[in-house]
């Protein structure tokens, strides 16, 4: 039985549309800035998602256009968005009350590398002369319950992002729980991580670009 | 999941033998007296109630106490005129009590609800209780360290829920309201009305929709 | 020249009257339950003075009349009270950040004892069997900016409620800078206490009934 | 004491050479634009700014980074496409930089107000940002010690004020503004309207007076 669920790779919107699927009806969710953002676009009215952002508000609608776009209406990326009936205004503390206190379902969020174990590194990339900029994604790595990354599998070199130990500095430690990338979704925690399915690729071949999998096997179709 | 419920009976269900339970509420203002009730008809037991007070006269929590329900107050206040129930199981060794400051019994549950896994306050410094707590001097000023108090369950008042489970107060009946909604694992609330969801105005809400469980609207 | 300001002892409303020609125009104020409470009874309109309740709410106005009465308006010492124009209402943490932070002006409490360099104790008789109430005692003693008692200066028995140490379970350390009394006004603090005015006794008097001023030598009028 | 002052100049008098400055807004939602021009004309320098970012492009903050008065930002957002003022200041050596997750931020200027003198908290265990700092496991949890941020002034926007101070904001705008009114010993505000004292429904205040001593309104 193979877990490979499309012949060919991801692109950017079927992933987010596969990331929208999962999340439960109800839920209370976070997007990060980017790739994340991309979830809102296929999540459904019957799935009743609430969106949350870390400057002040729950009920997030989507990007204001033209004639919508107000000063004092922004997300966390500073992009003009909307309001959705039953929205709610809350100041910083109140808002990162809500992240740090494990009330999010799920949060969304871009990673330059995650552990086998759900370490989570994607605010700095370690080079001397950086700037570092680390803005609330510690705190929803920390304090979602559960943190998905979107992530091509591999980086420009062809370097797997799903690593034993991430290079990067960390931003949360064993807070990730699955990873949604072009070529595969992994499912991780302290146990290890385990393959949920493969896009365009088996299992063998995937084990061939992710050192970490090399003595893993594939997860039981249906298990998740 | 938000869910409204039909009545007070069956929203108490969550609470279970044991549960650690957030009763909002100072003196009669924003207290929920159905929910307390429907508490007491349920028959959970051997519960730890986290409340200003410990029960009034022969009603809602002081009934609950006199049944012998409740192992453990949690409370700032637990000494009034009208408090017989608890003042006679405290005297006979059958209910424990953790008295704590009332500021320090806030910020504990608003430290619950934030994720916040403790906090140093001058509050309560070099009194009796601060014994046995760990205390350091911080910026010159004595300090104790206090610990969140998370619940089970909040039962709590508010006037108006909307669609989402946005939460309006009435004056000061807020009190705890807000901070146990965001400390407890599971958020009961009684109110007088259910509006439609965008009747309430997203810069009032006192309580968003994300830390209600369940509404039950009670006459 | 004598500190003495009155031929005789201060009764509870006149003391009150003294406690409130005290406060400071514009000033953020909590009183407690008990003898505090009427300090209220004489602010004037020109001292813009703002009441704080620890159930929640700046602006608490006076005690409700009958048709006035609302079960979710009262006070801290759950007694119905009515809203001025310019109040507003808070959660309980909020309410007692204002307290725990410093931001009252003013605090005046009831005591059984204050100690010369300002320890308070007012919350439990420390007897075997009492049960004890704290309430937000230890919270207004710690965090307001001045904390004023109002008590009588003797017991029953004629011991002075203003001791070297006190004796009785302390409510906060150091805490108290005034001392208001029917036969003196005392200001406290790390040096120890002062006597800033005596009512219907002489310096030498009140010597004589307050142990702990012993040694002590009167305030030089006007220094306050 | 309240005041209502009629220049943003006046109101910015009270920014001194080494004060502590925390400035609302997160990007434009919320920055008091006209109060940070005002003290980028008062002269005050050797500033410590508590800001969500370090400036962006050549205005407000940015400008008075660029001029080099400020000695230290404490934010957690520096790097931006646009913040090239701080970009080049960082490197050159002639700026501090106390780099804070927004979560602890936030929660670091709450304790301030709410005179806590530090917490735990999961946020960055086990991250070069817990570095040098004390940690402690609390119910399973890595944690790290954070400690309050306090201020000299509060540079703030809000929508509404009343007569007595009080504050409402807008939508988004509202972000740092009530959490840093009650973290400064000096609070100014510039609003967009004054209303008489009452207008506000006390159900809706957001900032009570009480943290607030200087409202301008800005045109």
């Amino acid at each position: 039985m193979s877990i490979q669920t499309s012949a060919t790779p991801l692109g950017r919107n079927d992933l987010a549309a596969l990331v929208a699927r999962d999340i439960a009806p109800g839920s209370f969710v976070n997007l990060g800035i980017g790739q994340p953002t991309l979830v809102s676009n296929y999540l459904t009215e019957e799935q009743n998602i609430t969106l949350h952002t870390e400057n002040g508000m729950l009920g997030m609608g989507p990007e204001a256009k033209d004639g919508e776009i107000d000063g004092d209406l922004i997300n966390a990326g500073k992009i003009p968005v909307t309001e959705l009936p039953g929205a709610s205004y809350f100041h910083h503390a109140d808002s990162f009350a809500i992240m740090r206190g494990g009330h999010l379902d799920i949060c969304v969020l871009g990673a330059f590398q995650v552990s086998a174990t759900g370490d989570l590194a994607n605010w700095h990339t370690g080079a001397p002369d950086a700037i570092p900029a680390v803005g609330g994604a510690m705190d929803l790595a920390t304090g979602a319950k559960d943190v998905f990354v979107m992530m091509t599998l591999l980086t420009r070199d062809g370097a797997s992002k799903l690593v034993e130990q991430c290079s990067y500095p960390l931003t949360g430690v064993g807070c990730v729980t699955r990873v949604y990338t072009d070529k595969a979704v992994f499912l991780t925690g302290p146990d290890g991580v385990t393959v949920r399915e493969t896009f365009g690729c088996t299992f063998e071949e995937l084990q061939a670009l992710v050192p970490v999998l090399k003595w893993k096997r594939e997860l039981a179709a249906g298990a998740l | 999941m938000l869910e409204f419920i039909d009545t007070v009976g069956e929203a108490v269900a969550a609470v279970k033998d044991g549960s650690t339970v957030m009763i909002g509420g100072f003196g009669n203002a924003g207290q929920p007296f159905e929910l307390i009730d429907a508490l007491l008809d349920s028959g959970a037991t051997d519960l730890t109630v986290v409340n200003n007070n410990a029960g009034q006269g022969d009603q809602g929590l002081a009934l609950l106490i006199k049944e012998g329900r409740v192992r453990k107050m949690i409370c700032s206040f637990p000494r009034q005129s009208d408090s017989w129930h608890f003042d006679a199981k405290f005297k006979a060794g059958e209910i424990e009590l953790e008295l704590v400051p009332q500021g320090n019994l806030a910020e504990r549950i608003r430290a619950a609800g934030a994720g916040i896994g403790g906090f140093f306050t001058p509050t309560g410094y070099g009194t009796m209780l601060a014994e046995g707590k760990e205390t350091r001097i911080i910026d010159g000023r004595g300090q104790v360290f206090e610990t969140p108090i998370h619940a089970d369950v909040a039962l709590i008042k508010a006037l108006k829920a909307d669609g989402k489970g946005n939460l309006v107060y009435r004056k000061t009946a807020r009190n705890f309201g807000p901070i146990m909604a965001a400390a407890a694992k599971h958020t009961i609330v009684q109110v007088s009305e259910i509006v439609p969801t965008g009747a309430l105005d997203p810069e009032n809400v006192v309580t968003p929709g994300i830390y209600v469980n369940s509404i039950v609207k009670v006459a």
